[in-house]
């Protein structure tokens, strides 16, 4: 209870409430794009390096375990997700798919929001957490893509979908960094990291001062989408983080690592999900999948859903 | 100054679209285009490419044959599925045989 | 492929008053615009938009009639005070229909 | 709304003749312009413009004399050695008797 | 003397010339608008957020006096700017009020280039000098746009410029950025601050290069202007100083503060005064406004005017 | 050799090869221009300054013998390469001129990745280097620009070129870097320098990713320039540094010295060069000059160019 107090004091979380606040004034504040396309640049190769810097030191046996977990998570999310909304919800089969595929894929933000709050209560997750961000992002997509097609429904243009998912800037950069950071490893790294290691919560706090602002835009499409996307968007990442704390339990990650492996499984894509989804199932209505992801289940994650996981973590590990 | 009675195709479109509604233009003989950065609201209302902040313009300067052409692929392919509109212009261009 | 001929009301104005002529467009029923970033020079020279940076422009495809009521009322609001220019042309547009 | 009708002169160029464009149109009595960044690819193919990433729009609505006197300087200028393309359309602009 | 040489060897001063030069050798530099804005984004949320956190830290009582002191300055000063050009310049009701609300409000980078050079002498300001500059900001524009109401002359659109100077973007950014502070406190705004503090001073520098540009194309009106304005530019500054000084030292301010205060009364708004007074009196001429607030005030104001304000202070109160 | 290798495992030169490979896996990555653009004008400053804080401690006959040796390289490198091109190629005039601008003109990127390349070897060069790059910047420009005069072919506007070229945003940020580094000496730095500083190392990294793209798009050409032009890419620098290593060695420059001026002078410009030759040799073809400059030359440097270059200076003087 406290930590979700303690969770809206945090700089980063207050900078959502305050980009969400510039929407409701109708204050005639701009964020310009190249900012925000340059802090997510910044944000994904700092995260990559990160990992790829920690993978250098880390036995590949060590990281297997969370490996499989996190790609079993991949694989089972998006399909309980595309139960939930097609069988109880009776959701036409593209907009069905389009959303497994968002809440089977990621936030980059949502997952770093974990990570700064774990830190504030001065616990550190495993350092390898980035590379599962980027193991996580990719399958959930496919696999929900896949499913219009085993049920024979075509697809437009599958093909080009499944390019944009793996080249995908956000996929790139972040294995990019990985791979980078592994092999630049730590001394190599040092000159670069101040750069990247001590503008970063800084950067993450402009980033989500624009994702307040895009959120709150998004709001005016609740009444639209109806009263079960909404639960749906509080459910599902609830389910999953769920799901994903004994998957992480198993795999004997510890429990900051655990809480931050249930936020990532449980937040839903909002970048790389929906330009696939665009481009595989062009009938899927973006204003139900990305008021979903990012009108619900976003802010949802950051102020309460961390905090919750966290709590359910302690609770069944502990 | 002569100047040839040509046609101006616009085409506004979701960002994605554009490298497939370039590849169009091509395959219809046009010798250039230009592109333009714009954003906009129609009959669709909220958009993936909303989020992705921007539209596409896409203009080229063709021969009325290539312009009906290109009207043609344009709306066979996007018209059902995407937020897109076409349209052209009589335009009169600076040694216009140089784009026919 | 049926065009249908329509007008291409463009406005370029200071960037304030964006929002005030997108509702002016949307009251004379048009489906949709489209807004393109530009920056320009005209007969009042210098102004508090050159310091914000841009003009903003602003095209919307509408029925002739629509086209007047628009130009009428952009002419009346801001003619006299502000920086703007606004002319129409005629299109040959895609399912022309759909933005009547 | 009496509405008069001009010419709109459309130069697509590479970056750095901005400036020499914009001297000939004023030259040439126009009262304003309008200019946005765009991209685009032409018979030229690569060009050094490009690594400076952008061409540039340059609009200018004007009497058809004037028209007729810009394209003329234009294409004699640039036309041998520069990516450039200059079109004109017929307009009505609003006040069109500001323009003249 | 000595202090103002030693203000035209400090870098942001040096980058502010930097700028000025670029045009009159028609460099071809051109500054990204983006940057632009990114950069008065950063250093607005920066002074909110340290000014905020500084605010956690002071009693109300201690903040009293000086904010009823900025107050009043800010109901002042938009009178005595309007008196001076209407009755002994005679300039229309329109122009006049549009001077005002300019000179009723403030410039951040003038108020920022204050401090550093106060930090450069070795001496801190109070913690919350920015909560005093936001304090300011708002109601120099807001009397002066009553002012032809009062004189039952009509004002295009009141409420839209009144809900512009309230909720712009430079306030809005200012104050969220005050609150955030105040609420997360020093703790927490621990792992952001590398990124809004170190920075800081170089952002500054930037953004002065790209106001040496902007100022530099404002010369060329200088003439047009006529000299009463160019007058008017550098004399209504030293004397809201004056005044300032006067007010500061009954509030108790340090020297510092004192100098900061009279700096950021002094300085004329080029942000939030023209946007709105391009709203409510559309018939104000930009290129007076302008020229004066940002041809002459501005860069008066960072290369002779904090000197001298700095050195009056120690005049009166010393 | 080991050294080549450690070169890439040197971040920087890992991001470039990123940039490179998001071309090739058809990634949607897309650099921000307006970031590229801050970028530069960050990384163009930061030398500048640097450069000049360092000036402002350096005696000026240190620097005397340096100077002139950059000097004759600048005046001597376009004319070996106009020869080479014109006379063993047969390439036309234009295009024989565009290239030996650029070979003559620096490119300050490869510069960087000279100095970090030394440092991580535990080398500091000259301080004074930045003032070297600008000294060396422009005259290869203007006289590969004459060379058509001298032989009575005209150049369009020769004038408006050369205004380009000692005005042109790049040499414009350095040098005035420079003035306000020297001025502004150590202390008054202090304050700006984190910003510039600590943050550059990553600044780099960004760049050279965004270049890595850029080349990669140039690469497409390197089947239309033909054998000799990526002959001439390569073999050109190599030429031009073995001759900077000699006149470096003559002037007393350090081994880490040396290596940068023979890497500055072996690379070819293609920010100041192209706009130059734009403008004074329209009919002389970009992607030639282009290609070679920034397809061949560039990456070369950067990969094998640097430690050979080092490899050959430590040959030569040791
Ligand atoms: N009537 C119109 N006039 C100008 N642009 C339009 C119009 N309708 C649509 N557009 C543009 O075309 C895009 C797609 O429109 P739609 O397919 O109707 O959603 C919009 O985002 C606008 O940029
Ligand atoms: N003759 C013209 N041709 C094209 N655009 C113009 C013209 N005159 C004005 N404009 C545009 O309209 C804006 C306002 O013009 P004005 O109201 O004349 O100051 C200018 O900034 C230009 O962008
Ligand atoms: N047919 C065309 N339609 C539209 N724009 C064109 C066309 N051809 C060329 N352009 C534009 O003009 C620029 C120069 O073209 P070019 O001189 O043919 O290389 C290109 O970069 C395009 O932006
Ligand atoms: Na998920
Ligand atoms: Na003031
Ligand atoms: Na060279």
């Amino acid at each position: 209870m406290e930590s979700i107090l303690s969770n809206f004091s945090s700089p980063v979380v207050l900078a959502f409430v305050l980009g969400i606040a510039s929407k409701f004034v109708k204050s005639d504040l701009e964020f310009p794009r190249p900012l925000y396309q340059s802090i997510s640049i910044y944000l994904l190769l700092a995260i990559g390096l990160k990992g790829g810097v920690e993978l250098s030191k880390t036995t590949f046996s060590v990281f297997l375990l969370p490996a499989t977990a996190t790609l079993a998570l991949g694989i089972i999310t998006p399909l309980t997700a595309f139960v939930i909304i097609r069988y109880i919800r009776k959701l036409d089969m593209s907009n069905s798919a389009g959303l497994a595929a968002h809440y089977g894929s990621v936030s980059m933000v949502t997952f770093l929001v974990a990570i700064s709050f774990m830190e504030d209560k001065g616990m550190q997750p495993e350092g390898y957490m980035p590379t599962l961000l980027a193991l996580l992002e990719i399958p959930g997509i496919i696999v929900a893509l896949m499913i219009p097609i085993a049920v024979s429904k075509n697809v437009a243009s599958l093909g080009k979908a499944l390019h944009e998912v793996v080249t995908g800037s956000s996929i790139f950069l972040l294995i990019g960094g990985v791979i980078i950071g592994y092999i630049a490893g730590p001394e190599k790294f040092g000159p670069v990291s101040p750069f990247f290691v001590s503008g970063f919560q800084g950067a993450l706090f402009l980033f989500l001062l624009e994702l307040g602002m895009t959120t709150a835009s998004r709001f005016r499409d609740l009444k639209k989408v109806g009263a079960f996307i909404i639960f749906f968007g509080v459910f599902v990442p609830i389910l999953h983080a769920v799901l994903a704390i004994y998957f992480g339990y198993w795999a004997g990650l510890s429990t900051a690592g655990i809480t931050v492996l249930a936020t990532m499984t449980s937040s839903a894509s909002y970048i790389a999900a929906p330009a696939a989804v665009r481009i595989a199932l062009p009938k899927a209505s973006p204003s139900i999948y990305l008021t979903a992801s990012l009108g619900i289940t976003f802010p949802f994650n950051i102020t309460l859903g961390i905090p919750l996981y966290y709590y359910l973590t302690v609770l069944i590990t502990g | 100054m002569e100047l040839v009675e040509l046609q101006n195709v616009t085409i506004i479109s979701e960002r994605f679209l554009k490298d497939d509604i370039i590849d169009i233009i091509k395959k219809n003989s046009a010798k250039g285009y230009t592109l333009t950065d714009v954003s906009g609201e129609g009959s669709r209302g909220i958009r993936a490419s909303e989020w992705e902040g921007k539209n596409v313009k896409i203009e080229t300067v063709v021969s009325s044959s290539s312009a009906d052409r290109i009207i043609q692929a344009i709306s066979d392919h996007y018209f059902e599925n995407y937020a897109v509109i076409a349209y052209t212009q009589t335009v009169n261009v600076v040694r216009g045989d140089k784009y026919i």
